[in-house]
């Protein structure tokens, strides 16, 4: 039997391997296939977003993996050139958990679409944020099917006309901040495609949480809901309400309270704290087990217990 | 195979010697406890099973599970002898009834001319029936002395133990080795919870039950030299997926899956692995998908429900290619259906789960060693096609405990996690070869990072509904389970060659079809069988075989349809366009037994088969 | 069937006649529109369809949907004339180019001798190719013409509704007609929008191709009197539902399954009825499942991966044994596959989704006019054996556009809701009879209420793990389906009853393996054919049938095995063992063509079959 | 064609059908198998409380509908003499969603354990919540799947020992009225299998509001989780904390705050407010569409649809 004692790589401080040396990556190395998106559509500025996150991230190319469900949003691993899955629709969550709990040294950023997250994919954000899987998630919001073009979504606004709401929607919009914070998501942000810098630096903040850290992302669908967002961007007159300076990121009632804010609502940080992984919780479990038998192989820890059977 | 000339307890009451007449050494004997399940007698059935193992006998048990939580009536019955055993036992040597109830509802399965054994605290039987049947009633108050010898604290906890001193002694067994087994049992509890048990044993094993059962000592086996394990088919495919290189699982808790996973759960950080408790099965798939996709060797499992929820992800894993094992532990269906009972009733299934032509491996074990081996080859094909394969345990294989030698490790080979050493160049779906993806963490010098994705593909991943793109890369799936048919082992004939009729199987009900056989050779009937372990890709030269025999039979614990086929037999009809090929199917929740296959066999009709 | 000795454009470019020699009437033609999505050729095409169904000439039209959102290259085509019309035309007697590379992707389709009108805006042909095969090509300034017709403010948005004239012009279409198609297709629009679209209209009927088109003028249709519909699968499935009486429908979005579920969310509630659109499919198919325990005609649907999801329940359905329509409009897979092209390869899951024996029906409409009249056969049969319905349309079926005689609804039976009168005692699942549940709501009279459930039962539907109980149900649930397979239609041959061989197909390719028979018969070769709308369980007969030819041939779009059989292929020979049986299959996404059923028949050879 | 112009039954004013006579039932009448629950199991408490609930509900016998998923608690149906209906794990909610909006006469409740309402089903709690779908649910809830023998639930407190976390489960638990009021159950009520009295009230209290109504329902698994709930039974030396009584049950934030009290918590109604059923919106929708074509027939209004198509 091949000894391979295969176990989880050396687990650096924060989880994650520590780069030997400089990986400045070029704009031209991340470039994959000419995206396929409506000319406009939101998704183009979050692409943008995250090769400029990864050109100043300063790890290896080969470590980032770009993961989404299905879903216009979720066409987003084609467009950048990195190890990439796309996986079937609601479930990248749990996929992206088996690949963090085992891979210490990647970093997964996973991108996806409200109706992916929220609708199909729903029950996995909330048992992902309880059990804090290291991962970062940015949800493409435009408040619609994008990809089957125009259905309500969880996120649509009552009132919002779809092709299965033609009288428009009656049903309370899910909020997504809200749900991420109650759900026990230790990073929860929003911001919009419109406003890169923002998003950039909401992308970096997430990028640095070590825990599941998500994003919601306005993201319009100039195809289905043009102009659903322009409330929220200053120069087609909407304003950009920032979260407030004051306000506690690690106090989980006040950033509940922030969630309430009507449309557009507040940008920024909403909450942020710092409590185990399940990566290192299970790394513990581990390194415990480990321990016991020391310094065996995996053949005779098997081996001996084969032979307590006997 | 048992050697039916050897001197044997009478299986067939016609030949009129009564058990009482000559003391006698016995090859083999099956032995039912009948109680509740809190009465422990699954642990007196683990330890008798153990205790064969460690004696070089061979064993295999069986045991129903109560409907509710609550308890209920239960029993547990072993099979333990020199010789090969095959099966749990079609009927029982001895009956141990500790209620009425066990009495009344078990005494048709004890055979006639066999031994009562019953708890006359609590069992008042009828003398008459057992004398027309030339039953020997053994009528010990269990209960009472149990007490009597635990110190009258009205406990009866150790019931079961002073059975065991009972049979320890009916049977000769070696006392040194029976304690130990106890002290091992009890292991880590409090003292007096090992004084207590051994005092019940001593009790039991003092009693003289007359001379009724002190006639009996099993034959002496053949010594192999290789020490026995002993555990449940569970158990076995835990271990073999360890063995396997298996480092990390997903999965939901499932009857009769369950044991499974919790052991994994508890087993796998001893060997660096974890195993991973998730909300549904369609995130325990994900999750072991995502794992595999990162280069670690993994699994997921189920029982029917779960695999039903996963058929999406299946059809993913196909697509996408990434090796992974997946268990059904079958049970009684559809939908919830009888959770506790067998079934083998989601072949169907394993084949087909899923949308699209999403082609797999398919395989079943047919005994608990099998569990153990046939899971390392389930693991070793996953990784060498890049495919999911459904491995379809059931609830007979997942609870009954057998002996099987001790494993050489160092004769197996396990699956390392992928390599990460960088590539020149990569591209994740290569039409001339089989795909082996590169997984993260790989660094590609030419700078084309490979998508893994589940939208139809160029040969570097990237999404294309080209028509011949489609159309290769279909043929490209599919052949890998061509070049995997050829590669497997050829099927092999139990019996002669060729003949009248040949018994075909799969699954759990190995050993009871090879039964058959021999059974069927001691009434002067001449039958051969073959045991399929391998059910997608088929492998080859099954119609040569089927054409050699005027009839097939595939013995299956699933439904047939209007010509009597059940799932294989119309896969093979499928396959192969034999008519002769029929069913002997059930669907009654329950093990076959032999007397069930052999009754359902032609008589002596030798019609040639019309086309 | 097409009368081939009819005057017609000539399909042969072998016979020598040219287009242009002498004016005549045709008896059909095939036009391919090719330009990009935003173009609204899909509008002119419906159109033109639609006008087609009017003059009570038959059609049938098929399109490609570009891959990414934002659009791209795409088709639509229109086969439209007098005779019946079984196939969107597996070559264009006409192309109408308005870019490049709709020239240089489509001329390959145009046949010899065949017209091409292009938009020389945009497009410069090679008029030596054309010359060489004996193409007409008819350049018009489609757009530069439209943006001057409509007043120059560049908008090119009436190119489509010019090229509508042309084609009227050309084709000798009833412009009344025309213009009242165009007043309905922009009604609620803006005085303007209108205005321009006739602007744009009268622009292109106007414009003289010179004599090249004029010259053709379809042959009058023999008039039925009955007033036809056009309408895509999608359509007429959703309308067939609701005359069969659906009022409860849930699902999730997804391609090409959506439109169903729009058309129906929109007028259900014209019914009295709702659709839920759910938060996933296992929410959706169990909302369905929930109003028909209710009482409530329900159903659901998805395509290939929303099916997968449902599988869990559908066991579930079968087991508690509940009346359901659940619709599959299938894609290229596995998995997310290729969602915008055809593929019948669902009919594994089918038949097979879910774990256990779980026997339920399976059905395939052959064109859009089964679309309607199946689904309500369908929904009758789900209730009279209170079992799941799965219906398998597909991509082709979905989109595509055809003409059949408007519906007289006074000869169709609708299912209406279960009746709730009081009852005098009630058993869920008497074994004596087929199940009927009395749904919540219904007074039972002795007081003892029904349990509905998953677990194996008994007949009250208390649970049970009883072996004969769990025999008896199973019996139960599949000889429902023996019942059905006694009454269902015998299969007919198209074509003559006996010969070389048979061409055995199921769903979409109803019209093209007809078209089949009739191209090859005009070519001197007979064949026959047989469709099947019942998959499972099959009609009774087909053995018979079969042995009536030399070779039977599978045609489906889906994968083969080594035997070179697809899905339903593999199914015939499980049910028929006959080898002749073997499979004309492909996976490239792409409806089938005449042409490629026909060259993959064997040359004459007529060798018996080895057994 | 048969014209039968289905229509949802006509609604009276809070979406069900007014008894017309009183329909007092007996214990007797409503007596089915004998439970097989463990001896001692809470979930006997629940079954008594709901049979006492339907005797004081004076509605038709044959308008209750007991419906469940599967586990231990899921067993409920086949202990109390109703309509009813076992389906399969985690998806009952849907389940009754469409018998709901389909069957206003008709008053569905729910039974179903934590791990079935919580791990698996999570996902359509939510969905059903946000969309007020009129039913009444209530949740067995005893930290454990008890019918597969002792794995964590999520709702199983940290360092709680089972066959899946031997060394004690790692992971924040999930907490179900937080989960409940955060999305958007329009009634959520705690209480304990061990206060039969207190049970009683809030499962009355349940069944009185329109909308989607749930309780979570402590109930101990003697079995798996022998005495787990001792500390909130005060005869056991724990203490039943109630709901303060100037809590104001409209004030959604102040009953998420409520919700943050540790165990044994609060019990009694954290949150009620009235907002439209989808039962109710979706009954608009057809009373809008079915006006419009004036007193046609089903076949009158297809058949006008189809000649549109001519
Ligand atoms: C199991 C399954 N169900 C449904 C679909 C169809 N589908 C693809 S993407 C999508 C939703 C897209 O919406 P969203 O997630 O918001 O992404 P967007 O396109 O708006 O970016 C749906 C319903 C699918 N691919 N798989
Ligand atoms: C699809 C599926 N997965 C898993 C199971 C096995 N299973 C039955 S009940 C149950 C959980 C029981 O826990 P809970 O819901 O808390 O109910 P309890 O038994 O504690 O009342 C599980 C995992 C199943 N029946 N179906
Ligand atoms: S449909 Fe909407 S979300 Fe999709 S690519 Fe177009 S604009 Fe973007
Ligand atoms: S196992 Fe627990 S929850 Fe189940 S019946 Fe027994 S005590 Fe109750
Ligand atoms: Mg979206
Ligand atoms: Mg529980």
């Amino acid at each position: 039997m091949q000894d391979t004692n295969t176990s989880f790589p050396e687990t650096a401080a924060n989880g994650t391997a520590a780069p030997e040396h400089a990986h400045t990556l070029t704009k031209a190395q991340l470039k994959a296939d000419k995206p396929t998106w409506c000319p406009g559509c939101g998704d183009f500025a979050v692409l943008a977003a995250y090769q400029k996150l990864l050109e100043k991230l300063n790890v290896p190319q080969e470590s980032i993996v770009t993961l989404s469900g299905i879903g216009c949003s979720s066409r987003f691993p084609y467009f950048v050139n990195t190890h990439s899955v796309h996986y079937i629709h609601g479930r990248i969550l749990p996929f992206t958990t088996g690949l963090s709990l085992t891979r210490p040294d990647l970093h997964p950023f996973v991108f996806i679409g409200d109706g992916d997250a929220f609708s199909i994919g729903g029950n996995h954000f909330d048992h992902c944020a309880r059990k804090n899987v290291r991962m970062t998630v940015i949800v493409m919001d435009n408040q619609v099917y994008g990809l089957t073009k125009k259905q309500t979504s969880p996120t649509s606004p009552v009132g919002f006309r779809s092709k299965t709401d033609p009288w428009g929607s009656k049903v309370t919009a899910l909020n997504p901040t809200k749900k991420l914070i109650s759900s026990g998501a230790s990073f929860v942000a929003r911001t919009i495609a419109a406003n890169p810098a923002h998003l950039l630096e909401m992308l970096e903040e997430a990028t640095n949480h070590d825990g599941f850290s998500v994003v919601e992302c306005l993201s319009e669908c100039v195809q289905f809901n043009g102009g659903c967002f322009d409330g929220a961007v200053p120069r087609k007159g909407g304003e950009f309400p920032l979260v407030p300076d004051d306000h506690d990121v690690t106090d989980e009632e006040a950033a509940y309270a922030l969630t309430k804010k009507r449309f557009p609502g507040y940008f920024g940080v909403y909450y942020k704290s710092r409590r185990p992984t399940l990566n290192e919780t299970e790394a513990e479990i581990v390194g415990q087990a480990e321990s016991r038998p020391k310094g065996l192989l995996a053949s005779e820890v098997l081996m001996s217990a084969l032979e307590r059977l006997t | 195979m048992k050697d039916q000339s050897l001197p044997a307890l009478d299986k067939d009451p016609a030949d009129g010697a009564s058990i009482l007449s000559v003391p006698r050494t016995i090859r083999d004997s099956v032995i039912r406890i009948a109680g509740n399940s809190q009465d422990g007698i699954q642990s007196v059935g683990a330890m008798l099973a153990r205790l064969a193992g460690r004696s070089e006998m061979d064993v295999m048990t069986y045991m129903t599970i109560p409907a509710t939580i609550s308890g209920g009536p239960s029993i547990f019955q072993v099979h333990m002898g020199a010789g090969e055993v095959l099966t749990p036992g079609d009927t029982s040597d001895i009956l141990v009834a500790f209620y009425q109830h066990s009495y009344e509802d078990h005494l048709d399965n004890l055979r006639d001319g066999g031994i009562l054994l019953y708890d006359s605290t609590h069992v008042r039987p009828d003398i008459g029936v057992l004398r027309a049947r030339r039953i020997t009633p053994a009528g010990v108050p269990m209960t009472s002395l149990t007490i009597e010898v635990l110190g009258g604290t009205g406990k009866q906890k150790g019931k079961n133990i002073f059975l065991m001193g009972l049979l320890a002694r009916a049977f000769d067994l070696d006392m040194k080795k029976v304690r130990k087994l106890i002290k091992e049992r009890f292991a880590g509890k409090d003292e007096s919870v090992v004084r207590n048990a051994l005092l019940a044993l001593n009790g039991g094993y003092a009693y003289s039950i007359g001379n009724v059962m002190s006639l009996y000592s099993f034959e002496e086996p053949e010594a192999t030299g290789r020490p026995k394990v002993t555990m449940t088919g569970n158990q076995a495919l835990a271990y073999g997926a360890i063995a396997a290189g298996v480092r990390f699982g997903a999965a939901y808790p499932i009857t009769p899956w369950t044991e499974v996973m919790e052991q994994l759960r508890r087993d796998l950080p001893h060997y660096g692995g974890t195993f991973l408790q998730t909300e549904d099965e369609l995130a325990a798939i994900s999750a072991a998908l995502g794992a595999a996709y990162g280069g670690t060797v993994s699994m997921t499992g189920s029982s029917g429900p779960g695999i039903a929820l996963k058929s999406e992800a299946i059809s993913y894993a196909v697509m996408a290619e990434i090796p992974i094992l997946i268990v059904d532990v079958q049970r009684g269906g559809p939908s919830t259906g009888l959770p506790t009972n067998v079934e083998q009733s989601d072949l169907n299934q394993a084949l087909h789960a899923g949308h699209g032509d999403a082609p797999r491996v398919v395989m079943a074990p047919a005994n608990v060693e099998d569990c153990f081996y046939l899971v390392i080859e389930a693991v070793r094909i996953a990784h060498k096609y890049s495919v999911p394969v459904m491995f379809l345990s059931d609830q007979a294989l997942a609870t009954r405990i057998e002996a099987f030698n001790l494993p050489d490790l160092s004769t197996l080979k396990q699956v390392p996690p992928a390599p990460r050493e960088a590539l020149a160049t990569h591209m994740a779906y290569d039409l001339e070869s089989i795909t082996c993806h590169a997984p993260p963490g790989t660094r590609i010098k030419d700078g084309k990072y490979p998508n893994i994705t589940g939208l139809e593909h160029t040969e570097n991943g990237h999404p294309s509904a080209n028509p011949k793109t489609h159309a290769a890369m279909t043929a490209k799936r599919r052949d890998k389970l061509v070049a995997l048919a050829r590669e497997l082992p050829p099927p092999e004939v139990y019996g002669p060659r060729e003949g009248e009729i040949l018994l075909v199987g799969w699954g759990s009900t190995g050993g009871i079809i090879r039964e058959s056989v021999d059974r069927a050779a001691s009434q002067g009937r001449t039958l051969s069988s073959l045991h399929l372990r391998h059910l997608n890709p088929l492998p080859e030269g099954l119609e040569e075989i089927f054409l050699r025999f005027q009839h097939v039979f595939v013995v299956e614990m699933n439904d047939c349809d209007t010509n009597g086929c059940g799932h294989l037999g119309r896969l093979l009809r499928a396959e192969t366009c034999l008519k002769r090929i029929r069913g002997i199917t059930k669907t009654d929740g329950l093990s076959f037994r032999v007397r069930e296959i052999l009754q359902r066999l032609p008589e002596v009709e030798t019609a040639a088969e019309t086309p």
